[in-house]
């Protein structure tokens, strides 16, 4: 491929570190062609930014390069002059970042920000550059540009944001244009905007795009071709439309295969089943109008004749969950789902009651005490959750110094067991949170939960955090515990295609409404409410791509239906 | 904390900073042993003395031998400093953390309320407190911690409003954790660190200020040789005897610069962002 | 700027100093030896005492004299100096003024020399720039005023006989005069200052140049001098303005000191005098007027922030 | 005179003592008095003091400052001259009866206030009963003498009658606070002297700031019409010493009228500068309460007096600038001074002494020193150290100067104490020593010492009353009521053009209307 645009060939890179050195790239060779897309797929530690990094030509001091070469358009990136590379930087070599917010400097406004880079590399004069800016907004349809540009970052959504900045990007005509996990950020539906922004712009201007991203899904249906990075190499180089067909590389295979697919469920209908006879008991946790409002009125505030800051987070929501029974709860950010796991424990006020085996919780301390220990929770961010300063034996002895141990058992013993029902090994008891990994954090936060064996589990986006694989291990974990316990779980995610696997009844949630409650094989058949087809189709999954392949003729863009 | 602990001992500034330190806390403790002369003695024939291999630091108006005084003085001076801001640490992390903890008015009149004791400054707030209770070491050491808590409070807070929000609190607050549980076992543990590196830096200003108070008369008395109350007896002998200010006051500046160093070395040390 | 956030700051700068204003009355009434001893001195006999005490209302109670005090102050009545029978408020006035003029030069050669320091030190972080300036800061900042002020004042005025050593002339009266006397003070508070706030800036800045937004600018490719300059500095600055302004209150302290060595009439050396003498209505004006300067800069800094940030509002 | 003194300094030591300031040596006075009646007319004095001029009402003033505002503004029936002898002032003339219990002062006529009012005999009248009344609280009621009244025969004659004869009435009457204010004033509101001055002295109130400047102009109605010789005098306050000193050498001030002694030397090796110097009768002086153990017991004080190295004291809290003191007020500053054998430390008597008293093993002692003037610490500290080893275990708290006087003076046992020169013998015994002394600190209460004083006091005879205060020199010697180490010498510096100001040896009196500033000299401030 000689006509490549962007050729990087067998390039390597290290940092040096207090413990030596880590090898970070290890002979990474890849090329994209003029107006193709080429996607990078690797878990976090896989190099993948700092493949951006080196192409940007922007690595941190304690980087070290072994040899290989990076080329755009034939020009030799490594060994290029600061000037030339600024000149390159932002024109010719654009990017786009993950976070839009922090990409933006919240002390100037948008205008200021976009005007000087058109000015710096289209040569315009800045009135010229202004009417260039109004009319890229325009066309990436952001409502009336003019103010726009007068607006401060804060003042603009994240999908705004990001829209903004991937137009500006492509309005400095670029050659080749990096993306670094550009939608992680956003919502589904936002992401799935930006994205179509993305396929419409490179339609347009034929630009060859580097994607990086953690998501298979999501890469396989933007990319013509995806690189499957492990560990600084790449090891599998596909067709975007193959990969998930037929994945040579092991590794690749592992990653498709923890791939969430709402078309294979992981609870048995046996299960379901069983659940089902469960029904007749009265339900375990029953929610009725259940409503909470952030933000109080001060005097203050009402004599000065401020606007009143109060606003529900939650409308009335009704639930119950059956013993043993997963209730998954679906929606983007600030739907409401957080908060509603805030309200059942007791994090946030709220309105409406909580029966508990239909009963109303009492308001004595004991009947405080006996609800906590039945409903726990488990947070987004196990680093956060954890006490960095306590060791992970306290961490789970906590619950049993509350709740009680059970006969015939020290705490040390307890913890132990604890440890190894979450497939940990107990001498971690004696360790410090950051010395572990993320996924073994989150099993640590998931064995205090049921240290205090509980009969329900709130887990409030307990894997978003996570690799894919990782995040499949856990899972794995959630049910068989239930399966042990006869646990339920009230599951609040945005990951709809990870719901349809695990959940036996949804609720979809939208701007602190619940728009849809529907069984999983309901919700597979087809979803009743025009928000959850929506969030559905702007949702890429392996089933999508997997009908791309079907049809061969169909473009590589995102397909609405 | 280890690894920060490192980091700091590989810095330029934790090294110096850490090593004057040290050094005072040597004068500190062995001081009365080390030193040549009597602080206090007398002596009609060696008044005025300059540097030399008999007084190294040279001798005051009555003949005594300042390298001793000086040496004598390290504890008024150095303990009286550390006392003021320990005290001054303690006070401002509890109350700012429940301040932050408990929120509402409550923190709202708290804060108010150190705004206000922060509003009269600290050099004329000491004033006026020893003036009231009356001139002592002691005294002093009471005005300069109360001083000093509100700007600890402040820090204090400021870390605990980001401790508040952090998950492992909520966690607590759903286990059904008594308040007292939350704010002596989840968060100080996770304030100790910012407060101390503040702590650290205030100590070189209450040395300052506690000179600066001696100076003012109202901080040790004599025949007391606080390094303060050395230099500012000795300012009226500048042009005769130089070496008789120049002397404790270099001390004073030496210890600041000691605690500034190590106290930004620390800083650096917990702070990740700045560790390259 | 929204009016609830100007009105929410202003109020609670007005408890802050009714607080003040409580403390400080608190305080004098525990100071030993009142104001009459220090008046009659040694020809102090009971009777006398007694009657000039019941001329000076000091024998209300307490609470009394605070209200006669407080409602005094909010009509703009100091009351008078128990040392020299003098109105309290043109006298404290007065020295403010002169004091402030101090602290305004100050501020001026602080920021003049503070700022550039912290930006080159934080750009050439680590190499000599860095470490000299660093030096530098660290021996401003570790010396009192009162060793600096003597070793100044013993260099230019007596050895090289450059500046007047001490004292004060009136602005109104002889401009040149008073700028050559204000020569050394100035020198002498900003040193604490530059040190401080040049380390302020440094800190801040290598704290931004870490931030992503600059290594986005970066990336569009822009001159480092913009990215410094345009989109660092700015960012840089906000924090300094709080900085600035905390350190108005160390520097109505600082002064303190400096105004007693160069023997300047302003408003730290009135009120040593107030609280030697224990001229209660002195001090309490002076405290007072001192703790409202304060609060108003904070207030003022508050407001720019805002200005300058619009997401303070929003927070 | 301590040896470590340099040879210049003891040049001007000799010439202070031998004839205090009257004839002064040709080194420093010579070119000033060729000057001096060429001087120039409207010149501006700028004098430096060192703590302010808080109290403009001449009847309260306190401290030297206030005493120059009193002077510059206000006139007394007499002033002193240098060797403490009474001059006119606004009294002419003056007899006394035979007894010395009756006095008849003449006034001079056309004399005016600053208001343009006439001064007459009635507002004499009216102000020393002002001065009397306690309510006032007036230092000089215990200062003008044992006056019973004062009246006004005529517009300009004024009749003193006393309780006792006093043969130092003139010299009493000139006491720095017994200034004649009008009678007006005093019968309306007093308390207007504390804003404006309303005076017959050679000087107007032109500006009072009392922490940092005031600023007075030539009285053109005053009586003597040779005087003043400046057209303005700055009083410029500089709380600092060394600053003090520092704007004299820069030319910022031209006359300083107390010298720190550390500062002496310095100001001495300026340029264009004159330091001035003469012994005088202040001093510091150690009290002990001989009413209460354990100084109730004279060998106690006796053991205490047997520890100071007198020498060494001057040299430690004057700094060389003083004389060692004999444990009596008086030293050869004052007229009546007896010499008698100067007391050396004998530790080993002190350490018997204590024995007997009953302090074999030592005494426990705080001695309280205020922080004004700033050598009271130095002798306490010094003290310490001399005393340790014949027993004393002395601790030193230094209070400030507001505290000392309400909580220490004249009411604990142990204190270190400062006083002026006094214009006579007399007032120093009865102001401090005799049993109806106002100050009576020590509570000595000594009988024979009362009743040599009180004959002394009322001998016109000079021998016979040389006599008298020998003896009770001596008696003060043996009982030792106060332990007094130390007398230090008055300091001032002048820049060379001002011509005319003579030391004072009182403290408390400067006298600058003879005072004028050498016209063609070009050292401007």
């Amino acid at each position: 491929m000689n006509d490549a645009l962007l050729r990087i060939d067998d390039y390597s890179l290290s940092y040096t570190t207090a413990h030596g050195s880590l090898p970070v790239l290890d002979g990474v060779t890849l090329s994209v062609a003029p107006g193709e897309v080429v996607g990078v797929v690797g878990e976090s530690g896989s190099g993948k930014t700092s493949l951006a990094w080196a192409i940007m030509r922007y690595l941190a001091g304690n980087a070290i390069e072994h040899g290989g070469s990076i080329q755009l358009q034939g020009e030799e990136l490594t060994t290029l002059k600061a000037a030339r590379l600024r000149a390159l930087r932002g024109g010719r070599l654009g990017m786009v970042f993950q976070d839009p917010s922090a990409a933006l400097n919240p002390t100037l406004t948008l205008g200021s920000q976009m005007l000087e880079m058109l000015t710096r590399h289209r040569g315009v004069s800045r009135g010229e550059a202004r009417r260039i800016a109004i009319e890229t907004l325009g066309d990436v349809d952001l409502k009336n540009p003019e103010s726009m540009l007068a607006r401060y970052p804060h003042e603009l959504s994240g999908g705004e944001k990001q829209r903004a900045l991937i137009a500006g990007a492509f309005a400095c005509r670029p050659a080749c244009l990096i993306f670094d996990e550009p939608t992680t950020a956003l919502d589904v539906i936002n992401a799935a905007q930006v994205l179509e922004l993305f396929g419409r712009l490179r339609e347009e201007t034929g630009v060859a795009a580097l994607y990086i991203s953690h998501d298979l899904a999501l890469v396989s249906r933007i990319a013509d071709h995806v690189c499957v990075l492990e560990k600084g190499r790449i090891v599998e180089r596909a067709p975007g439309r193959k990969i998930f067909a037929a994945p040579d590389h092991p590794y690749t295979q592992s990653l498709v295969a923890a791939v969430p697919n709402p078309r294979r469920r992981l609870v048995a209908e046996s299960e379901i089943a069983a659940h089902a006879n469960a029904r007749e008991r009265p339900p375990l946790l029953t929610l009725r109008g259940i409503s909470v409002d952030y933000g109080q009125r001060t005097t203050l505030a009402r004599w000065l004749k401020r606007p009143d800051p109060r606003f529900r987070a939650l409308n009335p929501f009704d639930l119950e969950i059956a013993h043993g029974e997963i209730v998954g709860v679906v929606g983007e950010s600030g739907s409401g789902k957080s908060t509603l796991a805030k309200a059942l424990t007791g994090l946030v006020n709220h309105r409406g009651e909580i029966l508990l085996d239909g009963e109303a919780v009492s308001s004595t301390p004991r009947g405080r005490a006996d609800y906590r220990r039945r409903v726990q929770l488990v947070f987004q961010h196990p680093d956060g959750s954890l006490n960095p300063r306590q060791r992970i034996g306290e961490l789970i002895g906590r619950s049993y110094r509350l709740y009680g141990l059970p006969e015939g058992e020290t705490l040390s013993q307890a913890v132990a067991r604890s440890l190894e029902e979450v497939r940990l090994d107990p001498t971690l008891a004696s360790r410090y949170p950051h010395e572990l990994s993320g996924g073994q954090k989150q099993r640590v936060a998931i064995a205090r939960a049921f240290a205090a064996r509980p009969d329900v589990v709130i887990c409030d986006e307990i894997t978003a955090a996570l690799d894919v694989s990782v995040q499949a291990t856990v899972i794995a974990l959630l049910l068989d515990l239930r399966r042990r316990h006869g646990t339920a779980y009230l599951f609040i995610t945005h990951d709809i295609n990870l719901i349809q696997q695990i959940a036996h009844r949804v609720a979809v949630m939208y701007r602190g409404d619940r728009v849809e409650l529907s069984s999983a094989e309901e919700l597979a058949d087809g979803p009743k409410h025009a928000y959850t087809r929506a969030l559905l189709a702007a949702t890429p999954t392996i089933a999508s791509s997997a009908r791309v392949i079907d049809d061969e003729f169909s473009a590589p863009t995102m397909d609405q239906e | 904390m280890p690894d920060s602990l490192k980091t700091l001992v590989r810095s330029p500034q934790g090294v110096v900073g850490g090593g004057l330190c040290l050094l005072a806390i040597v004068l500190v403790v062995l001081g009365p042993w080390l030193a040549p002369f009597e602080p206090n003695a007398l002596s009609f024939t060696a008044r005025y003395q300059p540097p030399g291999p008999m007084h190294w630091f040279g001798t005051d108006q009555m003949g005594r031998d300042v390298l001793s005084r000086v040496m004598i003085g390290a504890r008024d001076t150095i303990v009286m400093s550390l006392l003021a801001t320990a005290i001054a640490m303690v006070l401002g992390a509890v109350i700012g953390t429940l301040s932050a903890y408990l929120g509402g008015w409550v923190d709202e009149a708290i804060m108010r309320t150190m705004d206000a004791i922060m509003a009269i400054p600290s050099l004329l707030f000491a004033l006026l407190i020893v003036a009231t209770l009356g001139k002592s070491d002691v005294n002093a050491v009471a005005a300069i911690a109360i001083a000093f808590t509100p700007g600890m409070v402040r820090v204090a807070r400021s870390v605990a409003l980001a401790v508040r929000t952090q998950d492992y609190v909520s966690a607590a607050i759903v286990r059904g954790e008594s308040t007292s549980h939350i704010v002596v076992r989840e968060m100080l543990p996770n304030i100790v660190a910012p407060v101390i590196v503040e702590g650290t830096v205030r100590v070189a200003f209450a040395v300052m200020l506690f000179a600066t108070l001696s100076f003012l008369g109202l901080g040790a008395q004599p025949p007391s040789s606080e390094w303060g109350l050395m230099v500012s007896e000795a300012r009226s002998h500048l042009f005769t005897a130089p070496w008789m200010m120049i002397m404790p006051g270099l001390c004073i500046a030496l210890v600041a610069i000691g605690f500034n160093l190590l106290g930004d070395g620390l800083r650096d040390a917990l702070n990740p962002r700045s560790r390259t | 700027m929204n009016a609830g956030y100007v009105g929410r700051r202003l109020l609670t700068t007005v408890y802050t100093l009714l607080v003040v204003s409580f403390l400080v009355f608190a305080m004098t009434q525990l100071l030993p030896a009142d104001a009459a001893v220090t008046l009659l001195g040694n020809s102090a006999t009971p009777e006398a005492l007694a009657s000039v005490r019941a001329q000076l209302g000091l024998d209300q109670p307490a609470w009394w004299q605070y209200w006669h005090w407080f409602s005094g102050v909010l009509s703009g009545d100091f009351g008078q100096s128990m040392r020299t029978g003098q109105a309290v408020a043109p006298m404290m006035f007065g020295a403010l003024g002169r004091s402030l003029l101090l602290a305004f030069l100050a501020l001026v050669l602080m920021l003049v020399i503070a700022i550039p320091l912290g930006i080159v030190s934080a750009l050439r972080r680590g190499k000599a720039a860095d470490l000299i300036i660093g030096i530098i800061s660290y021996v401003g900042i570790s010396l009192p005023e009162f060793v600096t002020a003597t070793v100044l004042a013993l260099l230019f005025a007596d050895v090289l006989g450059w500046l007047p050593a001490t004292g004060y002339v009136p602005l109104t009266e002889d401009v040149a005069g008073w700028l050559a006397h204000m020569i050394l003070p100035t020198l002498t508070v900003s040193m604490i200052l530059v040190a401080h706030v040049s380390r302020m800036v440094r800190s801040e800045m290598v704290d931004v140049m870490a931030s992503d937004y600059i290594r986005a600018a970066r990336l569009k490719g822009l001159s480092s001098r913009r990215v410094v300059l345009h989109h660092a500095l700015r960012n840089a600055m906000l924090p300094t303005i709080t900085i600035v302004a905390l350190d108005v209150g160390y520097l109505l302290g600082g002064i303190i000191v400096v105004e007693e060595i160069f023997a300047i009439p302003g408003i730290g050396r009135a009120l040593i005098v107030a609280v030697q003498s224990r001229d209660l209505p002195a001090i309490q004006a002076g405290v007072l007027i001192i703790a409202a300067t304060y609060a108003l800069a904070n207030f003022l800094a508050d407001l720019a922030y805002a200005w300058l940030d619009r997401r303070i509002q929003y927070a | 005179m301590t040896l470590s003194l340099t040879r210049r300094r003891f040049l001007a030591g000799t010439a202070m003592a031998a004839g205090a300031t009257l004839f002064p040596s040709v080194t420093r006075f010579g070119r000033a008095l060729a000057q001096g009646d060429v001087g120039e007319v409207n010149a501006t004095l700028r004098v430096s003091v060192d703590q302010a001029a808080a109290v403009l009402n001449p009847l309260r003033a306190r401290v030297n400052p206030e005493y120059l505002l009193a002077e510059l503004l206000y006139s007394g029936l007499t002033r002193l001259d240098a060797e403490m002898l009474p001059q006119p002032d606004l009294a002419r003339e003056w007899q006394a009866n035979d007894e010395l219990t009756e006095w008849t002062f003449t006034l001079r006529d056309g004399v005016t206030f600053h208001d343009g009012s006439p001064c007459t005999a009635a507002d004499v009248a009216a102000t020393f009963g002002a001065i009397l009344d306690p309510d006032v609280a007036s230092p000089a009621q215990h200062n003008v003498g044992p006056i019973r009244e004062v009246l006004a025969q005529d517009d300009v004659t004024v009749l003193i009658r006393l309780e006792s004869p006093y043969a130092d009435l003139p010299t009493a009457l000139a006491y720095p606070d017994a200034k004649i204010v009008p009678k007006t004033v005093i019968e309306q509101d007093l308390e207007r002297l504390a804003r404006e001055a309303i005076g017959t002295g050679p000087f107007r109130l032109v500006s009072f700031e009392p922490e940092s400047r005031i600023v007075v102009e030539r009285n053109p109605d005053y009586y003597a019409p040779d005087r003043p010789k400046l057209a303005r005098v700055e009083v410029l306050v500089y709380p600092d010493t060394t600053a003090e000193g520092s704007a004299l050498i820069a030319g910022d001030t031209d006359l300083m009228l107390a010298l720190a002694a550390t500062e002496y030397d310095r100001l001495d090796d300026a340029e264009d500068v004159e330091t001035l110097r003469t012994p005088s009768g202040q001093f510091l002086n150690v009290n002990m309460d001989c009413s209460k153990p354990p100084f109730n017991d004279v060998r106690v004080r006796q053991a205490l007096a047997l520890t100071v190295d007198r020498e060494a004291m001057v040299a430690f809290t004057a700094n060389g600038f003083g004389t060692p003191g004999n444990d009596t007020p008086i030293n050869a500053a004052y007229p009546f001074f007896a010499e008698q054998e100067a007391r050396k430390p004998d530790l080993a008597r002190a350490k018997a002494l204590l024995e007997e008293a009953g302090y074999a093993d030592g005494l426990e002692l705080t001695l309280v020193a205020s922080d004004s003037p700033p050598t009271r610490t130095p002798l306490a500290v010094a003290l310490r150290e001399m005393a340790a080893p014949a027993g004393f275990r002395i601790e030193v708290q230094t209070l400030a100067h507001s505290t000392y006087l309400d909580q220490v003076w004249k009411k604990v046992q142990f204190y270190v104490g400062f006083y002026n020169m006094q214009p006579t013998v007399d007032a120093v015994f009865s102001l401090l020593y005799t049993s109806n002394a106002p100050w009576n600190e020590t509570r000595w209460n000594n009988a024979e010492f009362d009743r040599i004083v009180a004959e002394a006091s009322q001998t016109a005879d000079e021998a016979r009353r040389g006599e008298l205060y020998s003896r009770a020199q001596r008696l003060m010697h043996e009982e030792v009521p106060s332990v007094i180490p130390v007398f230090f010498d008055l300091l001032a510096a002048r820049r060379e053009r001002v011509t005319g100001f003579e030391l004072n040896p009182r403290g408390a009196i400067q006298r600058l209307d003879y005072v004028g500033i050498a016209n063609g000299s070009n050292d401007a401030g």
